[in-house]
């Protein structure tokens, strides 16, 4: 299969995934449709913890689990970058 | 301190991870107590849970949909075992190779408490989440050797790994645009009213999902990653891979299929996902046969016939009657122990001949007598033979095929065993055939490895042909911890 | 066209990029744009007509507000994708090193071609 | 690689004014835009600008690479450590038993603080590190 071949081919393949995902998206832009948790969140953010960045709120209050598991992500990205480029020890 | 149980199975592996970065001689022991930590945590919920009781901790004290929670039900009771008994097996393995450093324990331990926290979690996000950090410890665990090939294999893994948690990731999103919470079951509950006002995005976020999954399954057309990425890494680690971090891709999709799709609102989504999951378990099942016969390098080989089994795997979830989704997660446990085995023996084998090709194999059934024939029971119950666990899961499978009316899958789950027959029959002959020289051709890095303790090496391959010869002769024992997890997948059905 | 759908056409170019590209360095590229349009899609969500960031100005005593906000828990769900995409950016980048230094080629197919 | 006199100088001065600013983003993190994670990005190119205008070996003189990531591993066990109180003190892992203060104050997020601090820490010294392995890789096999 030559090099334009290939190109061809996956560039249809993106149109027809791209028109399937858009196609089947039928969220009304601007009201959401379901908003009770997230309601839930904006009334009682600030009495539960205390936080008035509800943001910060959900991602260090109500998912701290989340931000541990992704701080330790991030650890892990760091030690891989430096055993990969430590060289020969 | 009881009622934190679950929670201090996922941390206690993960704390050892981060304390072995500290320590310079205590890395083993605290890799060892922290899994037996574990361990024992689960077996004091194992009387509740075998008895179809489900055990609920939210984190950080949030109810419902607010906060994380963790679920141990039958399913990721089942699983978590596999995860951590495989996982303690490997580090013993390892243990004496003078040349695994801190981080190698250090990625190891990460690997098992996230593959730990993927299978505990109730949230998808949350699931997400751990399997990024499941995907990056094994990343750098494949490329652990640092030669070319390695970091090759290791950038391919993750570059499709990428796109496919991707996938998941938009597939969440979806979702989340429906239902507006992250909780499984809350999920599952809201989608069936968005099922109606909008049925192309429920579609849409299933295909996403299945489809994301399936790359990190690497089921047949998706499957590019795997060979590589499972022969080049070190055997204890490619032991680790192929035997539990597919099953975690495996676990995911049970349960978004048989968790959130299983109200009777997505019939259409139920039978055609188990005609995928056919069609897919078979193309894949042949696929990995054939490619295994092709195969000289004994890792290659093995790599094919763990994509061989992922097959039979799906074939059973895809019958989805009460014997097929036993003799499926049964399989699933069996493969674990075999294919651990498999690659332990391996292990050892190229550390031997010096080369990974099949033919410098020659004669090492008189040089190690007893490492042959664990090999040969091990490949036994790949294929199936009676006195093995392999066949009484693929005979629950293939009685599942035939009960449903899908002889015709009955039929091919056999060919397919004949195929891995030739290929594994071809590796045991060059056990017996006498060495034409003596081919001293040192390419890998595995040679030094060897010159550690064999007795720790040679124990825990002995151990799992033990497991793999009991779960043959009673299988009852291993159909009793699968029951909790078949009845939770079919509620309807009474255990 | 909202957000929403430019958000999955966005995804479709990255997916392309890394599909389609045999430059190493462009298919980290591709992943990025990946995980750009997914916090995009997960944003456009959120959003509420005039809705305001969901930080509160003015609170009653027991913390209840009046105005409208934005729905907060998908942008505290992508501080956590943002940072797990430069975890996976920066180790693939490190990774790219490693291979350059040790074949001197970049390109995918001539990487594949190597024993 | 010393940069230009123009580029030392305005950097030696400008230098404690971000990580000024960066510590405001990890200690307001519960009440303004910022966080952990953004307050320790902007201190952790604080210094990797030092180490552009400086060059590398007069900044690892001051920030050493292995002091670096100790603090890295602190933030990290530190963050562990919390959850583990929340269980001591009887609430479920990583519950808040901090009082929860005034709305609007700096000690009104209960954990919320000690978390954005241990996360700033951790960021910051795991940018810079990455930097430094980035920058001193001579390209040995």
């Amino acid at each position: 299969m030559s090099k334009e071949m290939k190109k061809v081919f996956f560039i249809i393949i993106i149109l027809v995934m791209a028109t399937l995902f858009i196609l089947s998206v039928d969220i009304e832009y601007g009201n959401p449709k379901n908003l009770d948790v997230a309601n839930y969140y904006i009334d009682k953010g600030l009495h539960d913890t205390g936080a008035i960045n509800l943001v910060a709120a959900i991602y260090l209050g109500y998912r701290a689990y989340d931000t541990l598991i992704e701080t330790i992500v991030l650890f892990v990205a760091v030690t891989g970058v430096v055993f990969y480029l430590r060289g020969k020890r | 301190m009881i009622i934190h149980i679950p929670v201090l199975i996922i941390i206690s592996p993960l704390l050892a991870a981060f304390l072995v970065l500290l320590t310079k001689k205590y890395k083993i022991i605290l890799a060892i107590t922290s899994l037996l930590i574990s361990i024992v945590f689960i077996s004091t919920l194992s009387s509740r849970i075998l008895s179809g009781d489900k055990v609920l901790y939210h984190l950080g004290g949030w109810q419902g949909p607010l906060g994380v929670s963790l679920v141990i039900d039958g399913l990721s009771f089942f699983f978590s075992l596999i995860v951590l008994g495989l996982g303690l097996l490997v580090i013993i393995y390892s243990m004496h190779e003078r040349c695994y450093g801190r981080t190698y324990y250090f990625l190891l331990l990460i690997s098992l408490s996230s593959m730990t926290g993927v299978i505990y979690t109730a949230d998808i996000f949350n699931m997400y989440v751990f399997y990024e950090l499941l995907s990056l410890a094994i990343y750098l665990l494949i490329a652990y050797p640092k030669t070319g090939v390695t970091l090759r294999a290791s950038f391919n893994y993750l570059i499709i790994g990428g796109v496919g948690l991707s996938f998941f990731l938009l597939g969440i999103g979806f979702l989340y645009a429906m239902t507006g919470t992250l909780e499984i079951s809350h999920i599952a509950e809201k989608l069936p009213i968005a099922f109606n006002s909008s049925t192309r995005m429920v579609l849409m976020s299933f295909v996403l999902i299945v489809s994301g999954m399936g790359i990190k399954i690497a089921v047949f057309p998706l499957h590019g990653w795997l060979p590589d990425a499972h022969s080049m890494a070190p055997s204890p680690v490619s032991a680790l891979l192929s035997g539990v971090t597919v099953k975690i891709g495996i676990y995911c999709l049970i349960r978004m299929i048989y968790g959130l799709f299983s109200t009777k609102t997505f019939s259409i989504i139920i039978s055609s996902s188990h005609t995928i999951l056919m069609v897919l378990g078979v193309v894949t099942l042949l696929f990995g046969a054939a490619m295994a016969l092709a195969q000289t390098d004994l890792k290659r080989l093995l790599a094919y016939s763990t994509i061989n089994q992922i097959g039979i795997i799906f074939i059973g979830l895809g019958i989805g009657t009460e014997m097929g989704l036993t003799g499926a997660l049964f399989h699933v446990l069996n493969h674990a122990i075999i294919k651990g085995t498999l690659f332990f023996c391996a292990g050892i084998m190229i550390a031997k001949a010096g080369t990974r090709d099949v033919q410098g194999f020659s004669g090492f059934g008189r040089q190690q007598p007893s490492i042959a024939f664990a090999f040969i029971i091990a490949s036994l119950g790949m294929i199936g033979i009676p006195p093995t666990n392999g066949f009484v899961s693929k005979w629950l499978i293939c009685l599942a095929a035939v009960e449903a009316g899908y002889t015709v899958l009955a039929v091919i789950i056999l060919i397919a065993s004949a195929i891995t027959a030739a290929y594994y029959f071809r590796v045991i002959q060059m056990f017996f055939s006498n060495p034409p020289k003596q081919s001293s051709t040192l390419i890998c890095k595995e040679k030094q490895m060897i010159h550690g303790g064999n007795f720790f090496k040679a124990w825990t391959i002995y151990l799992l042909v033990a497991g793999c010869l009991f779960l043959g002769i009673v299988p009852v024992l291993g159909i009793s911890i699968v029951k909790p997890a078949v009845s939770i997948l079919l509620p309807h059905v009474i255990p | 066209m909202t957000p929403v759908n430019i958000s999955l056409l966005v995804f479709m170019i990255g997916l392309y990029g890394v599909m389609s590209k045999n430059n190493l360095i462009k298919k980290i590229m591709g992943l990025t744009i990946i995980n750009g349009s997914i916090v995009l899609f997960f944003i456009s969500i959120g959003y509420r007509k005039a809705g305001l960031a969901p930080i509160l100005e003015e609170w009653t005593t027991d913390g209840i507000s009046t105005a409208i906000f934005v729905d907060p828990l998908p942008q505290a769900l992508m501080l956590t994708t943002i940072v797990i995409g430069i975890s996976v950016t920066a180790l693939a980048l490190a990774l790219i090193v490693r291979i350059y230094a040790k074949y001197k080629t970049l390109d995918i197919q001539q990487l594949s071609k190597e024993r | 690689m010393r940069s230009s006199k123009i580029i030392r100088t305005i950097v030696q001065k400008l230098f404690p004014f971000i990580v000024l600013f960066g510590l405001y983003l990890i200690s307001h993190g519960h009440l303004s835009p910022g966080g952990g994670f953004q307050g320790g990005v902007v201190v952790g190119t604080a210094i990797i600008l030092l180490a552009l205008s400086y060059g590398i070996e007069k900044t690892e003189k001051k920030f050493k690479n292995r002091r670096l990531s100790m603090l890295e591993k602190l933030g990290i066990l530190s963050f562990i450590l919390l959850g583990f109180l929340g269980i001591f003190t009887g609430h479920s892992f990583l519950g808040n038993f901090l009082p929860l203060g005034r709305p609007g104050q700096i000690a009104s997020g209960g954990l919320m603080l000690l978390f954005n601090i241990a996360i700033g820490i951790e960021v910051a010294a795991g940018v810079s590190i990455i930097f430094y392995a980035l920058v001193k890789y001579r390209g040995e096999l």
